[in-house]
């Protein structure tokens, strides 16, 4: 075990990952000269060279089809788009192309590739930098997607995706980089498509994903100090759904609730509280409630910004409604 | 390199070709109209569904840049893909089993004529988005740099594909980082319903290769030397490394943009006559017969056996069973 | 009353508009000169003139994009996507530019536009030219969202859409152009926002939009025949959802069915059973069941695409599991 | 069209100006400068959150294009976009209010730096998608057509920018239009942390222009006599119905990608020595002094006047009210 932040966790993992099979390469705007945005391509180029951490041009349709073209010849990228809110410049690629190809050509060739896409809300940084938009790709059969909450995962979820055959998306929230947590030594791996328990509880469920999940363990604390034993669901995997551990916890406690930072009306929470309406609605003794953003863009004046967040506060009075 | 588009290959004679390039060049080309031909006449009888678009009339272009390709050469193709399918070496019959739907297709059924791919002699799949290709094959390119080989690969694109954006952003990419990659415009005059010129800016699609700093060639799109020829140095420019370029075909879109079409914004005169024309299948075998390169009777045998393996093809289609419903829960993960 | 197709009740929703207010035009692929693939367009050019019929590039951000930009310059334009499935080539102007611009700059300029976009599946199209993918304009504030099931409603809601000064995202099923049906003379037109109860019922609700309207009237008709009497609402508008007459009609069906072409995993059927799920659980005496398309591309093959298809008989069955 | 980017204005001598523009030169640039350094300022301390892009350096490109548009006239921005705000005519107190997140800002505080804008003077928005405003630009110039007007509209882009597939739609669709949209690129030599040759295939972006049949012009973009004749031949133009341009503006990011960058890239004394050698403003205040154009103390007399502006303008945002959370829910429809 080892203390490190979450873009070292990536780091590592990118790193780990590169040294075991040279056909792994990255590419994507300010990763080589600069590290990454938020420093997780840190010294990358210096190890690997600019052959393999490749900075691109502003180009995104370019970055996701190369990688694409390359996965088909034999090779296994990873690209970064640099702010989750710009997958929607290469959106089509992601669509018809990465999702599809494998299916649609009847299993000639799949793609191992993996997306990562920084999101979530940072700095005020308003309306088009600030994005959570990982329930589009959750529509989208072909893609796995995962968000890792905190440095373990981080590692052990970006290595699953570089390992796996198929195209993920990996969202990484912006204000995790800096959080620091135990990431075991070595070759640690998460699967993707299993949900992790990270506090058991008898009374509610509540289950969230990245930078929420934070939230929702302060929350927990705070309903603990209230008499509610919540039990939290780190989803970690978006697509597959680990539908059977939500489900098993929901018929212990009858109660869901679920968090995230995302817009609210077809978010992730949606799909999960559609789940459980149609396979376990008689074990419910409440109302499933989301809680997500409200329906608008992401604001930039600090007031504004502090209303549209998902605060622990709002998860526990969401919890305390289901009670 | 910033000069107006270079035109490339014109006049060739036949005999300074080996018999077995020009063979080469027939059997392609006579292959794909037999196909196409096929394809049309089943699809108007109702045997096979969806959207299918022909390449016919277009033939000399395919054969003309493949005979440059090995099979370890990537190329993305369009919409409009058989005639690059089969150009590559993919296999007819599985070809024609897929453009049926049927469970022995080359995508086992799912991908259909706008999906047609053999990945195994690299070609690596028509799209059904226009202007989808670019950025793929320009991908592909940078595998074959990765792995350093002397490989290429070809992005084929209409004209009106050419001003989807993504003709950019790989032009750009494969210019920047020197990747062997030959963009190969088909101007066949049409996209879809609107002609060329008005919703295309300028006269040649070549002239846009001069601000990417890569070369770009014109060549008569329907004289196979002229393709082969205009091809062959840009692909072994790329095997050099010395980068992508341009290779813009002139052709004209002979039959409607897909089966089906009633065809009302041109008349059936202009076609005909442009047709008759520039038909590259005649062009070819009056050339080759003039210059005593190849014989009537030579040819007569490539168009027979290419009229029967189409024939074995479609037989092969029409026995071949349908794919199991259960194959549609298959094969969408690894 | 007329009876006319779906494709006419549109052309005349886009001559009436436009012989109204000269701002509006539209521009597209192959609308001009062919009349659009599905004869949407046809004539009008003729009518209008080629300066407010216009045919584009195949250029998708540019036509969003253009379209944008002149009615920041207070024109009021109408983009034809051609097919919705290519509406990902100009997600980031959808995403970023049409649906946020009004909120983003502090209600400066709105945009009116419309984005028309033929989708489902017809004619065996495959993979990348049959697909329905209103759910993730769900998610985006800022945007409206419609899909008509028949013609006086396209007739309606197209003149509504052209008429509202929001960004109206116009679903219109491309097997629908060709049917027939009833269309109200003059100036008709249907709210935005509103759904309609079409077949009033008392044993379960029936909710659906589009194509899958059709199948759900015969559904209708199968189960009345068994003795189920269902209600059938037809959404019509898929954001801003008409959240009052789904509970409405719950509270007194107490059981809910949602059908939908798009693939169920995250489609517009999951955000209307966790609206039921958080708002009415109590309502309900069954679960919540969702009929929509398995997680997978659209496969070509007849067989394939015949069990890909939601059915009257699939959507009877959903019905049938919950009484 | 299709020869190398022509070379514009350069050399023009001051004198040939009335004062008025001389003045107008001037007190824009002064203006953006003292605009930027207090908002730099302001961010390192503190008081400005989210991205802040600065323009320091740039302000003879903002300042020569705009002296060339009336109000009705459109431009879109980038995310550097202040200057070109303040170029436009941009009320400075509501500018400074929107960077500092008040309600009184002129997207009430909903935007911030990225998406600073004043549609009433027909500054159509700064956009924090890299190359997101290309085609709205076209779009406001065929409104422009439409309605019969001779406006015009200008697409503010980077080096970087111009290798967005949305730079290619826009360019063909506005040449093959005859669109009055002059696409104006700001080559600061810098993306970011990546410098411009490394990811572009050409050395100047108005090579590019040929490509779609349009003129494109390279001018030294700090110096405000060379991007006004530059800008002023293609406005024109465009008035006439001759259609869209392409402008290339030489020019240098002297400071970091965004207020707080390490700037790890490039060294100090690279940035100093280029800063000192073409900073726009002394060499404008050179010239004319030298010209006898404007004296030093009518220049400082505009200098005082803009320092005096832009601190009232602080002076506003500081003291003007945060919104209420109650304007998160407001105007998200009309
Ligand atoms: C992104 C996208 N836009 C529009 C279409 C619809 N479409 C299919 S083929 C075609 C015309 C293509 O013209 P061109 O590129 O010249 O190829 P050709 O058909 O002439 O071979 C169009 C508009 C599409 N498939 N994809
Ligand atoms: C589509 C998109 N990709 C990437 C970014 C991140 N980004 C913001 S500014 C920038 C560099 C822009 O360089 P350039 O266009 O030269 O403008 P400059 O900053 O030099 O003025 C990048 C990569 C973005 N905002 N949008
Ligand atoms: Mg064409
Ligand atoms: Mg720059």
């Amino acid at each position: 075990m080892s203390t490190i932040t979450f873009a070292q966790a990536t780091l590592d993992a990118m790193t780990e990952e590169m040294a075991r099979d040279e056909r792994v390469f990255v590419m994507g705007e300010d990763i080589a000269r600069q590290g990454g945005i938020f420093g997780q391509f840190k010294g990358l180029a210096d190890r690997f060279g600019t052959g393999r951490v490749m900075d691109t041009p502003i180009s995104e349709t370019a970055i996701v089809g190369a990688c694409i073209g390359s996965a088909l010849a034999g090779m296994r990228p990873v690209a970064d788009m640099h702010f989750a809110d710009f997958i929607g410049v290469c959106f089509d690629e992601v669509l018809n192309q990465m999702a599809k190809i494998y299916y649609m050509f009847g299993g000639q060739k799949s793609i191992p590739m993996v997306l990562r896409a920084p999101d979530g809300l940072v700095n005020q940084a308003a309306a088009q930098h600030s994005q959570s938009l990982e329930a589009f790709f959750l529509h989208i059969p072909g893609l796995k997607v995962v968000a890792p909450s905190n440095p373990a995962d981080a590692k052990g979820l970006l290595k699953s995706a570089i390992r796996d055959d198929n195209p993920v998306i990996y969202f990484e929230h912006k204000a995790l980089f800096s959080t620091k947590g135990e990431v075991p030594d070595g070759d640690h791996l998460v699967p993707i498509g299993r949900a992790n328990v990270v506090r058991k509880g008898s009374d509610v469920t509540l289950v969230s994903y990245s930078m929420t999940m934070n939230h929702c363990v302060k929350a927990a604390e705070i309903l603990a100090g209230e008499g509610i034993d919540v039990e939290l669901i780190d989803l970690r995997t978006i697509s597959p759904l680990d539908v059977g551990t939500i489900l098993e916890s929901v018929a212990r406690t009858t109660r869901l609730v679920i968090a995230h930072e995302a817009v609210k009306q077809g978010g992730v929470g949606a799909e999960l509280a559609a789940i459980v309406a149609e396979e376990a609605i008689d074990c419910l003794d409440a109302p499933i409630v989301r809680v997500g953003a409200p329906f608008t863009p992401v604001p930039f004046a600090r007031p504004l910004e502090r209303a549209y967040r998902v605060t622990p506060e709002k998860i526990a009075e969401a919890v305390r409604s289901v009670m | 390199m910033c000069a107006k588009a270079a035109r490339g290959g014109e006049g060739t004679s036949p005999s300074k070709y080996g018999k077995e390039l020009l063979a080469g060049f027939y059997r392609t080309m006579t292959t794909i109209r037999h196909f196409e031909q096929t394809v049309e006449k089943c699809f108007l009888e109702g045997e096979i569904p969806g959207f299918v678009h022909l390449y016919i009339g277009e033939e000399a272009v395919a054969a003309g840049v493949m005979a440059n390709l090995r099979d370890s050469d990537y190329i993305q193709s369009t919409h409009r893909g058989h005639g690059h399918a089969i150009a590559k070496g993919a296999d007819l019959k599985r070809m024609m089993a897929e453009i049926f739907g049927k469970s022995t297709g080359s995508c086992k059924g799912k991908g259909g004529s706008m999906h047609i791919a053999d990945f195994g002699v690299g070609m690596l799949g028509a799209n059904g988005v226009v202007g989808g290709g670019f950025t793929i094959a320009t991908g592909a390119a940078l595998a074959h740099k990765m792995q350093g080989t002397d490989g290429v690969a070809v992005a084929f694109f209409g004209d009106g594909a050419s001003n989807r954006g993504t003709f950019h952003e790989a032009a750009n990419m494969a210019a920047a980082w020197g990747l062997p990659v030959i963009f190969v415009c088909e101007n066949n005059k049409w996209a879809s319903t609107t002609p060329y010129r008005t919703t295309t800016s300028v006269d040649h699609i070549a002239d846009r290769a001069a601000g990417y700093g890569m070369p770009g060639v014109v060549v008569d799109g329907n004289d196979v030397f002229a393709v082969y020829e205009g091809a062959r140095s840009l692909v072994e420019r790329a095997r050099r490394g010395e980068g992508p370029a341009l290779l813009e075909c002139k052709t004209y879109r002979i039959k409607g943009h897909f089966v089906g079409d009633p065809e009302k914004y041109r008349t059936k005169e202009e076609v005909r006559k442009v047709f008759e024309e520039t038909d590259p299948i005649p062009r070819f075998e009056s050339a080759v017969v003039k210059a005593r390169a190849l014989t009537r009777k030579e040819l007569d045998a490539i168009d027979g056996e290419a009229r029967e393996a189409v024939r074995l093809a479609l037989e092969f289609a029409r026995t071949s069973p349908e794919p199991e419903e259960s194959a549609l829960f298959e094969g969408l993960y690894v």
